[in-house]
């Protein structure tokens, strides 16, 4: 077998094994994600009809905040013990190896809090025909959220504070799928047609998957070698 | 020819050269600006609708328009100094997000400030005002991972990756933003209606425009130039410059 | 392992900076297959520097570095392969046990390994009947012993070690002294700093490369 | 001079000094804070009524979210390089250094967050009468948040992702102030009397100055102890 | 140093255990003023546990760590005022100087020092020409010696050092192992590991406490 794939395999079956060795944490981003939402009621007081027009942005914005907050584990830890120097030694192409993290981070991160967003926008009395958009747009948008936030930390890395700042160069770059997404949830609210803000999610994944891996494994470079 | 742009590329002689220019670009830029407020406060008529505020929109259009432009070219700069290594790029990448920060801020300054006055409220999530708001943001972020990697040149190298990626997201942001708020415009708010620009306040606002484009390309020099000396500080050439 | 062409590790001219210090100026030398070249010098020398530069992960202000004849980005792919690098930290992931670190070790080296070879490396190191304990739970020694363990697997041809008898034992530098001078014997080269006394067996010859004290 | 007070200045003084080194890092929970507000409106879609129906929510969950994030960095760093170890062998009371600490921490970062909120409030077009009381809530309720803060940080110093299971411990403990701060901020804004609110946060402040700095110094000895 | 009535170390009884495994079973010894005390023993052994045990960093599942004669728990100000302690890791704020590190190691100790008396640690310590530099700019063994720089400032009596010779070159040996015999000299008490042979010069009595590897 090439040795990039097999390279790609050890590091996501990796991941996947350190979160399982690590079974209490991996529900750490969806509790995150299932308080910033519930605070929400508590600080604006209640009012059902206030919620169900301020859900589909909360829940977007909470879910945002969710894997920006996980990101920082991706590199951060491996950063600290060394592996990451390690792993920008190894012959194979950088971006091979950021692509198998980055894709063992969607999927124990991005991927539960998709599947538990329903019931979260219920709570927030999200109208049901509201279900699809918003699953649909987050299944689509989180990879893209996990792909960017891959530049992000790699930028960060090592750095003192790096969480703090990541948020700070990330949020900017998110904008875009917080609008498109939070927009299609609250079409389909309305009643109105919501495909034409799905489908800009689907190009911006598009190009995030092309574009991000070299460009984090660019960063990667720089940051470790300084 | 080749040569002379060559030679702009060695630190010494950027220092030197930039000196020269700068001085140059801000002469000529007074001048302008000069002639542009003269004509823009003095000449041009009193808007009928607005009244004397309207003025204002010779510092805070131009200032818009630099701080856009000021993103593109610190990419650009940004690019080449990741490719071709230039220390000369690298510090003019650094000074871009400085000055095109100042000019993001001084455009969101003057907007609100006539905000005031004519909509009622100093700030709306209108999608243009948005999209200058994320423009400040992507400066910001630039500067701030700027000071938070400690060598030089790795942080050079660094943010320049962080403005590419930032100029790529700018075309999608800009059209999200746009898009997102041309479906949810807020019917509230009593927009400036806009006639048809008449021409005595057309020209100074063209000539504070051009003015601002020569003083940002005068700022973007001086302070490329002191983090040029900061930078090769150790060196013989900066020590000569500093000590005389 | 495998070996490129003419495997030789080149050092011409090299100069590092750190901040307004010049550590070391023109340093060159020569590294040929079976050698094994020990940096010295006292603390604040520049030694970690030069051996993160040889490894690509620092950019030296002048000088150039060349693998096989060539410079090393131009032959990055080769010149990774060829590198084991051994560095103050272990890069051992705590949660997984050594078994496991070294089969993803091997694997990002383009050599994966199968666990009979793995468990025969971590026994040579010293660790039987460690193998299967998370790392969190092994001490400094211990983790350092896995870490190098991983140099035997990675089949690398330039070993770069930097103080590698840290935390180690009595056996356990016996053990690197052993493996140091097996690897230089069958071809293989070795650069490294510690400011231990090392016994090398067979007494090959050590190049030794002082670097001073800039103030 | 008391030893204890000795320890104190140092501590403080040492947490302010290196604030200053690091100048750039200082800015990042405003900058956080600022951010989180403002893609509110992105989310929501940008109606101006409905923003500020939402805003005193809003400032007040972006406070709460921009102290979690930055207290973090209080002691994590601090058990990295083996410093929060050292001073745990101080024969000071361990209460006196962990306040300090809090101190330093709510200076740096809670009380710039407190100046800015006026700003942030009125881009999301909160009435101007509200803004004693948002003013007001926020003076007394960032030092709760540091100061309950440093007992969670405490508790999950040293863990692993600590970051995230920092947030799951706190959000619960930080909702009594979001409630009333929140709740102070919109009375102000309806019309109604909001002194009550206020005055309730005054009493959380209270307790927590005097309960927290020893229950964060308990949970660090142990955490430590492991 | 300000001395206790009766500054004595004694251990009774005292047991480990990590997971499933007993590290050392009723481990018992007495350290009087001017002793020292090195602990050996492979990697693995347990050394590290027993340290921070001294420590009450850890807490040890059977016996008891009795100071000036009474249990370690109902003395803990005075014994944390009689204690020095330097682990694995050096304990330096990266963004501060030697200088500034030193100054507020001292005030949390107890016992402030004027910027002299640090200047004149750091010199001893062989660090003289980098007093201002930030720590994250010292070499590996330069931390290292501004780390023990910290034991003289802090004038503790009983000194527990981890390792203390890591990452020290020829000279900072030398200095360690004099500033150890020179503290057992003046009466203090000192319990350390190292697995590197250290010439303690006026050869006092040095206490051996060997730990076995159990697995
Ligand atoms: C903080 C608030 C504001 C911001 C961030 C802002 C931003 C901008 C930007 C970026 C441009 C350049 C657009 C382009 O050429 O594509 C611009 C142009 C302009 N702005 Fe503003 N603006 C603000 C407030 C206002 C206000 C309150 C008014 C007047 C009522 C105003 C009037 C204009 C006019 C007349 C132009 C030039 C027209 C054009 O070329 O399209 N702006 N502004
Ligand atoms: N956190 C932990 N959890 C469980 N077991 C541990 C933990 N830390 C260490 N151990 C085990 O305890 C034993 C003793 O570890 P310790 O660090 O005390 O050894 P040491 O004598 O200091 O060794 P070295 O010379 O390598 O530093 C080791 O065998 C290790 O496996
Ligand atoms: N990140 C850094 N920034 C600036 N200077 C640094 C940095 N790291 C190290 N230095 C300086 O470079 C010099 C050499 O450091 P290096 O770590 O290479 O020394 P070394 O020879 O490995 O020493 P040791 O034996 O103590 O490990 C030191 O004097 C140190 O002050
Ligand atoms: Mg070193
Ligand atoms: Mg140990």
């Amino acid at each position: 077998m090439n040795p990039a794939v097999v390279a790609f395999v050890a590091l996501f079956r990796r991941d996947l094994l350190l979160a399982m060795r690590r079974r209490g944490d991996m529900a750490n981003p969806l509790i995150f994600f299932v308080m910033v939402v519930s605070i929400f009621p508590l600080a604006l007081g209640g009012d059902p009809r206030l919620l169900a027009a301020v859900a589909p942005g909360v829940v977007w914005v909470a879910a945002l905040l969710a894997a920006l907050m996980s990101m920082d584990a991706l590199f951060r830890e491996d950063f600290a013990d060394g592996s990451l120097e390690q792993m920008l030694l190894s012959p194979c192409p950088h971006s091979v190896l950021v692509g198998a993290r980055v894709l063992a981070h969607w999927l124990l991160t991005g991927l539960p809090l998709v599947l538990l967003a329903p019931l979260l926008a219920l709570l927030l009395n999200l109208p049901t025909e509201a279900m699809p958009a918003l699953l649909l747009s987050l299944l689509l948008g989180t990879p893209v959220l996990s792909l960017v936030g891959a530049i992000g930390v790699a930028l960060t890395v090592g750095l003192r504070r790096g969480g703090m700042l990541l948020a700070l160069l990330m949020l900017p770059l998110y904008i875009p799928v917080l609008i498109f997404g939070a927009g299609a949830v609250e079409y389909a609210a309305s009643g109105q047609p919501w495909t034409a803000p799905v489908l800009f999610l689907a190009a911006i994944l598009a190009l995030a998957v092309t574009l991000a891996p070299p460009a984090a494994a660019a960063a990667l470079r720089v940051t470790m070698g300084e | 020819m080749f040569r002379y742009l060559h030679e702009w590329g060695s630190p010494p002689v950027f220092y030197a050269r930039a000196g020269r220019w700068q001085r140059g670009l801000w002469a000529l830029s007074a001048l302008l600006m000069l002639a542009g407020l003269w004509g823009g406060l003095v000449l041009a008529p009193v808007d009928y609708e607005q009244g004397e505020v309207y003025r204002i929109i010779y510092i805070h259009v131009p200032a818009a328009w630099v701080a856009m432009f000021a993103y593109v070219v610190m990419a650009t700069t940004g690019a080449i100094g990741l490719i071709w290594r230039l220390k000369v790029a690298e510090v003019i990448t650094s000074a871009g997000a400085r000055v095109g920060a100042s000019f993001t801020l001084l455009a969101l300054a003057t907007g609100a400030i006539w905000g005031q006055p004519t909509w009622g409220t100093w700030w709306v999530w209108d999608a243009r005002l948005t999209s200058v708001l994320v423009l400040l943001f992507l400066y910001l972020g630039f500067i701030a991972l700027e000071n938070a990697i400690e060598d030089r040149r790795s942080a050079a190298r660094a943010c320049a990756i962080l403005a590419l990626v930032g100029v790529v997201n700018i075309p999608i942001i800009h059209f999200s933003v746009y898009w997102w708020n041309t479906l949810h415009q807020g019917p509230t708010v009593a927009r400036l209606s806009a006639p048809a620009i008449h021409i005595s306040m057309l020209v100074p606002l063209l000539l504070m425009a051009l003015g601002s484009m020569l003083f940002y390309a005068g700022a973007l020099l001086s302070w490329a130039r002191a983090l040029m000396l900061e930078r090769e500080r150790s060196s013989r050439w900066a020590a000569r410059e500093v000590n005389t | 392992m495998t070996v490129a062409a003419d495997p030789r590790l080149e050092v011409r001219g090299l100069t590092a900076w750190r901040d307004d210090r010049e550590l070391f100026h023109a340093l060159s030398f020569t590294l040929e297959p079976g050698a094994i070249a020990h940096i010295e010098g006292p603390n604040g020398a520049g030694k970690t520097t030069l051996l993160r530069m040889l490894c690509g992960l620092l950019s030296p202000a002048a000088g150039e570095i060349l693998w096989a004849g060539q410079a090393m980005s131009r032959c990055a792919g080769d010149y990774a392969r060829a590198l084991g690098y051994v560095g103050h930290v272990d890069a051992l992931k705590l949660d997984l046990t050594p078994t496991e670190n070294l089969r993803v070790a091997s694997a990002l080296a383009g050599r994966p390994a199968s666990t009979a070879a793995v468990e025969a490396a971590l026994g040579y190191a010293g660790l039987r009947g460690f193998e299967d304990v998370p790392a969190r739970q092994l001490s400094a020694g211990q983790r350092r012993r896995a870490a190098l363990a991983r140099l035997q697997l990675q089949g690398a041809l330039l070993w770069v070690l930097d103080e590698p008898l840290t935390a180690l034992d009595v056996s356990g530098r016996a053990w690197v002294e052993a493996t140091i001078s097996d690897h230089a014997e069958a071809g293989g080269m070795v650069v490294l700093t510690t400011h231990q006394p090392m016994a090398l067996a067979r007494r090959r010859e050590v190049t030794r490369i002082a670097l001073e004290v800039a103030l």
